[in-house]
């Protein structure tokens, strides 16, 4: 067996893949990619038994660069590929990963209904404020009014705020990071990872080449940690609707903060809600012992051992016992 | 031995009668018709009646009709019975129920002149006007030719007018009989008139002689566990066969030498089902649509299936957000090994053009199912046709490989679908299994699938390493363009994979050399598709092999074609048909050598555009002599068929020959 | 000039197509379909100067009855082809309708988004928890646990909150009406229609045929109107930030009601925000005057009369003036 | 009278030099190459220098290569300049600009013998392996020929090499240039680096004898209102004329007799919005993506357009959220009355088939333009391709009418995309303009538009009526198969449309009998497009009209074709070249008839599998007897063409023939 899981320790450096990174110097895309190696150090995931999905945009590219399973998908399409393998291989630790553009615009159908299913995965989220691949258009994220030095008019339309839709669509486990604070950054992507359900990671990522509004310097003083306000973000397997509610409100007040403060860490972990896996195997126990990846079954000469039988017995005409 | 009960009537005294007219049969059969209003369980009598009649030993091949819409449009269906088994529905009919007036409207044109049509009292007599579902353009032919005959704009009148052609009408007293059984069952007429289908179908199985005893078999196997149903429609029954025998019976008669063997009945949706359950596939997503949905939701229903061990592996069949999730989620699964699927109808499938491409570039085995239904747009949703095929071929942006099936009938249903996992894992690409809606909603008799025969072909897999964790390359480049295939999640091993175009690992290139490797490496595995494939698995030859006389089709006209070919064949006409399994890679050569003996062609498709012939001439430089189309949404019919061909034969055809039946 | 507006009375009756409608009986479907007629009557809306698109489902087949301008599009699609007809024409009165598979599902992209361009239309979502046109599977709006007649298996995942995911998409007039109450839905579609941005009305609706679950009876003693108690929707066009937190958090409270009490009404209208014309036209003043559907300028003789002169001047090479 | 400065040197002594070699230039040109690092400025810099060229009254083309990535990888821009206009790039080069070792070792094997190249001093010697973004395959090939050749694995070594052939490497000081230019200015030398490419340009344009005047005018333009960057780039060129003094100035020279009348230069993009705001759009909505983005930028900051009665009536151009809405949303518009359209690519084309279908269904006069690049997937975002053709064709499931169309060079975009509206309005169907990446890519001196030209046909629209509003009838069946197009909006009616089969009403109807006539109907246009459309717009014949000798073509690859053609011609070697314009539906009379007095036929394209190659063979029942294709991601040129066409005229060469350069 060539099982990482063997292997004793795991550092940082053994998730970089030996692949020249194209991103532009600054962007924040680099600290991201820091915490994700050193995040999966400190879990120890095994490489062979995990994926890293990426959708279209700079931030899509993030799969190339790390050491374990890596699928480049489409744009706007990475929730649902990432979500076929955890479903197919339930073994696997999975991460999806997308732009803004990628998440809240295009793949925004899939954003909202990922969070209805609530399978264990993490989803990262990286908010530029821009299509940065494309040169720069407006992200959903942009607010109205605001106008990067790349685009030839201000945005006309209200932003979406991934955080609140995150929380609304059902996502389990809701947090923001910024890219350049890796050391918080890795320690919100490991307790994503830990977490079982649907984590929602928004990562605050400055464009240099493109957003002149969100820069570094521009979230400098405004950054702040909800962990540091004494904010409670854990609503515990049996808690009472009414302290649910209470918190998802909290949640919500918090998520509409911009501009002078800018909350960061998690807004929200709902221990309350039963996970994907648990749900699935109350309906079909068999998928539980054998998942999807493993379910054709042959003999030695290749037949296939299913046995149709019984359905065949549901639709077989019985010879009329009447007729000899 | 059998019993006297059994022999049922009738046939053989209607072929004496066809012999004068224009079409002969070659099979002794019987049709039968029902219809009525969506919602009011037409299909489910019909099926109930299917099975008493396959129960007795026959053959049965049964066509459903329906509006898109649940409650209230008009919907029928038609069981064609008889000893040896038919292949195709028909157009008209022998024996009409109806209890509504609008059934009657449509259909009482579709009788033979031999035929009955049972109709409800209250319907004897009701004006054209007065039915709201009825089309315009049908309510004005039929007050046309009422007028023109002299006749009232009633269903008096069209009975009348049916009359005279022949056809015995027979009036049932549905409310009363209702009555009867409310009274004997202490019930308010209310709660037992759901029967009212089970009475009219008692009546017309009484009328050909169907034991009262096959139909209650049926009746308790339909409604198993619903003990207070199947004793309403107990009662029901009785009271239908006691109403029936004031009837003059027995008026049909078919001789008897049916099936003891077990058999199957089941429609095209189920059929592929059970193939991909017996291939082994491990998930399927989908989207709600027509006429798609009811595989999945036949699978969602049994998914905990079982080995001959006993160890349940059944798929996981998940209902997603829309088609993009459904395709992708598919490919996504499929990286880890598992046989994964979708299935969709036309809107669903445009709507995973992108997915597929990507399906495509990455080498992603995965198995789409298309149930063509009327396009184009929203079109037709519950109606037929075969339009999609030049779209299936080209679907995606980009040139990259796809393998396309088309099956034929609901036997090979089963097995095509079961194939297909093989073909995607052997040449890691995707494919596309296209049936239409005239096959999905085909019912059936036929032999219990060989299970036996289904062996698993898993393709170049990449072998486990037992050492150290490791990238390995997911593309290298192979003499055969096949690269052995890592699994995510596979011990020993991690890789990386993408739609953008790539190096061996799975990485960003842009070289112009590689570039041009992998669009050679993907192209060279369709190349290798097409010459591995066995002849036998690209088209079915049937009928006089020798014979110049040819005829082309592929998907649900299969049966048509082979019904026609048949009764050409009692006509002394010696022909032969074709029937294209394999579409894509397009097996150029067979067809061209199959044209160039062909005299005359013919092709039969049910589209406006006749793709299969436009994919001929592209592909083999030649296209049929003949065509012979339908695109009313409509399947085509032996019967319909069978003087086109005729009339092909003889020489006295044009190019463009359409099916039409505007009583359909 | 044909138009409607100068006809003085129109009842509801002129807004009645002659069409035969194929609903089921008792479905809920119908009673929205007279509140729309009543509602037209009241704003007496020309017929020549409204448009209602329908998405695909039972709800989306609404246009049809109607003696309106009729779009039966695409399922899931319906925000966006009334929202291209909107900006082009901005004079038409316009409708949307779907199902909640329509708009929740497939259409979840769209939801949200529409949101962001608070264009002067109304949306009404159909919601009847299953997929009516396809025979009842589980729409999104079905609960955990849930399970119609029609399904075989009872729903395993979260819901989703039509009310809240409108709230927090940025729909500035936020409302649910009840298919069987058509004098209050009336009003309500009313209300929407003179609010000037986009509206969202949730209409709960039985679907007898496949929904066991959500019956006239369930609804019977659930239903409250959120007026009666005291609740308050309106934020005034400059309200402080604070406030219009507070509001939107009682809006989402409210929104979370489901069980013994359903609350119908308005749960939110949010006049702090421009409406996106408005917007426009601080951008690109002439838009407003002439409308995309105007843009074509011809002379007699069907020659364009649109002055290229100036965007061919900076894209000429200008004859070098050394050279003769 | 030309100045003497303005007397350009040598592309009549390369002439000269050239007459010994395989191909022989038809036309006196020059070919400039800059590259360079993405983001740092090379586009610009090359723009701006082909302006200076342009104003110089000579022709330029420009090609534009670069990686799908922001920062970084490798990016370069051709220019060639000759007197009369040439349609293609090359390539060859002349002149090689760079500052970076990259740029070297992938271009410097470009350089004709007699050519220059211009390096930094810091990259004269660099080891390749300390490149990383070389493609390890070329790398490799670097390498292997460098060892070959006895020389080290350095740039050194590369341009030592290229010495041996002749060509002329001159080193270029630039950090020395810098900091005298930082003195200068009294600025530090960070602050001026972004000059660098500005100091190259110019050294290679003072080489070449280009009056520094030229440039500075240029320069001005370019940046027009930022003054800080035009003075510090002013003194760039300064110092750089003066650098040049020392070197050997004049090498080439080019005999000028060029333009005096005023010209555009712009890409394919531009043109394409130049003609659509010509036509009167209304509306465009689209979803971002490469190539295709470009067209609606520009667009969405020059919207405010005026006609030449002073009325603003720009049209409304709006990103949103995906191509589904955008596709969608322009058929919403267009219901209304606004000319709409979408611009898109591959992918996003992909997502556009339902909404395509609904379109055709509802008869929705809609222009989508759709700039090709390198699929399948997500495949080559920045690379040409012309793999989309059969896909466009056959875009959305189930059968309706289309209408395509495909530019081939900068000048016919305009009026494409102009006459776009009007297909698309007269047959009521939705209309696709190709283009490819190349194309979009390809800035070029026009003459200036002719707006007088463009004429508007908007089709059959309903006349408003006076009365009562009233419904009307959407879907009237006509003998044309056009319907009097009623709009959403328009006073006096109302109407129904539905992407379900429908009446005349556009109300929902499954009669058999309607849904043949509407097919008929939807098809009929399409065989009423083919008849009315002149063959002038369908195909165009270049070159000597009665040779036998027939190049095919489509798209892009015009530009090649037509200057190999000219080339031909100067070789004595009679051929004419036909360009498809009008792709769907097919010109199969014209195109049959040219094919049959073809010998030989060749058909020339830039995807793997010879799409309209495949579509003359199903349309017209012949193919071309040879292929010519490239499916690198790169365009073809006539300089790759030409040898390939003598050897086809000569018989030497097989059917399939792929053009190929590893160092593109
Ligand atoms: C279907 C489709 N449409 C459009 C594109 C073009 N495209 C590539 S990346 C991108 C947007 C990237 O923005 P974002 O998702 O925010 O990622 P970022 O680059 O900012 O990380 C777009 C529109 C595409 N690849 N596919
Ligand atoms: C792209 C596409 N996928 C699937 C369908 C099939 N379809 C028709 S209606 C429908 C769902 C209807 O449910 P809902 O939107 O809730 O409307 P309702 O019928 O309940 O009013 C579906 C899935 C379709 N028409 N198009
Ligand atoms: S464009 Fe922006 S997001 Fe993309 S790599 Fe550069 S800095 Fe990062
Ligand atoms: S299926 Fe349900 S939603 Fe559709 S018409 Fe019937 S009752 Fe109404
Ligand atoms: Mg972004
Ligand atoms: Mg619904």
């Amino acid at each position: 067996m060539g099982d990482d899981t063997l292997k004793t320790t795991l550092s940082a450096k053994h998730y970089q893949a030996d692949q020249i990174n194209d991103w532009c110097a600054g962007c924040g895309d680099h600290g991201i990619l820091r915490a994700l190696e050193k995040a999966m150090a400190k879990l120890e995931l095994a490489r062979d038994q995990t994926a890293v999905f990426g959708g279209i945009g700079c931030s899509g590219k993030t799969p190339y660069y790390l050491n374990v399973g890596g699928v480049h998908t489409l744009h706007g399409r990475v929730l649902s590929f990432a979500a076929g393998a955890k479903l197919a291989n339930p073994a696997l630790n999975v991460i999806a990963i997308g732009g803004d553009g990628d998440g809240l615009s295009i793949g925004a159908g899939h954003f909202v209904n990922s969070g209805r299913r609530n399978l264990d995965l993490l989803y990262i989220l990286f908010n530029n404020g821009v299509y940065g691949l494309t040169k720069g258009q407006a992200a959903p994220t942009l607010r109205i009014g605001e106008k990067t030095r790349s685009m030839p008019r201000c945005v006309i339309q209200q932003h979406m705020n991934p955080i609140a839709l995150a929380v609304i669509s059902g996502y389990t486990w809701v947090a923001r990071g910024y890219a350049y604070d890796v050391p918080a950054l890795t320690d919100l992507v490991v307790a994503a990872m830990q977490h079982r359900g649907i984590a929602f990671l928004e990562v605050l990522q400055p464009c240099p080449k493109y957003n002149d509004l969100h820069t570094k310097d521009w979230y400098g003083d405004r950054l702040y940690k909800l962990s540091d306000d004494g904010y409670q973000a854990l609503i515990a397997a049996e808690t009472d609707a009414a302290s649910v509610q209470q918190i998802y409100n909290e949640a919500l007040a918090r998520a509409a903060q911009w501009g002078e403060l800018v909350p960061t860490g998690l807004f929200l972990q709902d221990l309350s809600k039963p996970d994907f896996r648990s749900q699935l195997a109350g309906l079909q126990p068999g998928i539980a012992r054998r998942p999807p990846c493993q379910c054709v079954v042959t003999d030695d000469s290749g037949r296939t051992q299913i046995d149709l039988e019984p359905l065949f017995e549901t639709l077989r005409i019985a010879a009329d016992s009447s007729q000899t | 031995m059998l019993s006297d009960q059994r022999i049922w009537y009738a046939v053989s005294s209607i072929i004496t009668r066809i012999n004068s007219a224009v079409v002969k049969h070659g099979t002794e059969n019987l049709a039968w018709r029902i219809g009525g209003p969506q919602g009011s369980g037409i299909n489910r009598i019909a099926r109930l009646f299917a099975r008493a009649c396959a129960a007795q030993g026959m053959e049965v091949i049964c066509r459903r009709e329906y509006h898109s819409n649940i409650m209230g449009r008009h919907s029928y269906n038609d069981v064609v019975i008889s000893a040896q088994a038919l292949q195709c529905h028909r157009e008209s009919t022998d024996i009409l129920v109806t209890f509504d007036a609008e059934t009657l409207c449509r259909h009482v044109h579709s009788l033979k002149p031999w035929g009955f049509a049972l109709y409800a009292d209250a319907d004897g007599d009701v004006g054209l006007g007065r039915l709201p579902y009825l089309d315009q353009r049908l309510r004005d032919d039929l007050n046309a030719a009422l007028s023109a005959a002299g006749l009232p704009e009633t269903t008096q009148g069209l009975l009348e007018m049916a009359e005279q052609r022949g056809v015995r009408t027979v009036c049932i007293p549905y409310q009363a009989l209702l009555e009867r059984l409310a009274d004997q069952l202490g019930m308010v007429k209310k709660a037992v008139s759901a029967t009212q289908n089970m009475l009219a179908v008692a009546i017309s199985a009484a009328l050909i002689g169907m034991p009262e005893q096959a139909l209650l078999a049926a009746l308790e196997q339909t409604f198993l566990g619903k003990e207070h149903i199947v004793r309403m429609n107990r009662e029901a029954v009785a009271i239908a066969y006691n109403h029936a025998q004031q009837l003059q019976p027995h008026v049909f008669r078919i001789s008897l030498h049916g099936q003891a063997s077990p058999r199957l009945l089941l429609d095209g949706t189920q059929s592929v089902a059970l193939g991909k359950l017996a291939a082994g596939m491990g998930f399927q997503s989908y989207y709600p649509i027509s006429p798609a949905t009811d595989e999945s939701t036949f699978l969602e229903a049994r998914a905990e299936v079982r080995s001959t061990r006993g160890e349940t592996c059944g798929p996981l069949v998940l209902q997603v957000e829309d088609e993009l999730a459904a395709i992708n989620m598919a490919s996504g699964a499929a990286l880890t090994g598992a046989r994964s699927a979708t299935a969709t109808s036309g809107p669903g499938f445009s709507l995973m053009a992108e997915g597929l491409g990507w399906a495509g570039m990455n080498e992603v085995p995965l198995v789409i199912t298309l149930y063509q239904r009327g396009g184009p747009s929203t079109g037709m949703p519950t109606r037929t046709d075969q339009g999609d095929l030049l779209f299936a071929l080209h679907a995606g942006h980009g040139e990259f490989p796809r393998i396309i099936l088309a099956s034929g009938d609901v036997a090979s249903c089963f097995y095509d679908a079961a194939q297909a996992f093989d073909y995607a894992e052997r040449y890691q690409t995707p494919v596309i299994q296209m049936l239409d809606k005239a096959l999905t909603s085909t019912l059936q008799t036929v032999p219990v699938f060989d299970t036996a025969a289904v062996t698993i072909d898993r393709g170049a897999v990449l072998a486990s390493s037992e050492q150290q964790p490791q990238a390995v390359e997911r593309f290298a480049l192979t003499a055969s363009g096949i690269s052995p295939r890592p699994l995510l999640g596979q011990p020993g091993t991690w890789y990386w994979s993408t739609g953008v175009e790539h190096s061996e690992w799975g990485q960003v290139s842009e070289d112009p050399v590689l570039r041009e490797q992998m669009m050679e490496k993907r192209a060279h595995k369709l190349a290798l598709a097409a010459a591995e494939i066995p002849l036998s698995e690209k088209l079915e030859i049937h009928g006089d092999e020798d014979a110049a006389f040819t005829i082309f089709t592929w998907g649900s006209n299969k049966g048509a074609v082979l019904d026609a070919l048949q009764q050409l064949s009692d006509r002394g006409i010696r022909a032969r048909a074709v029937v294209l399994r394999l579409l894509w890679p397009f097996p150029a050569d067979a067809v061209q050598a199959l044209l160039q003996s062909a005299s005359p062609s013919v092709m039969v498709e049910c589209n406006y555009s006749a793709e299969l012939n436009s994919l001929f001439v592209q592909q083999a430089r030649r296209g049929c002599d003949h065509l012979v189309l339908k695109y009313s949404g409509r399947p085509i019919s032996a019967e319909a068929l069978l003087p086109q061909l005729v009339s092909i034969q003889a020489g006295d055809a044009g190019y463009r020959n359409v099916l039409r039946n505007a009583y359909e």
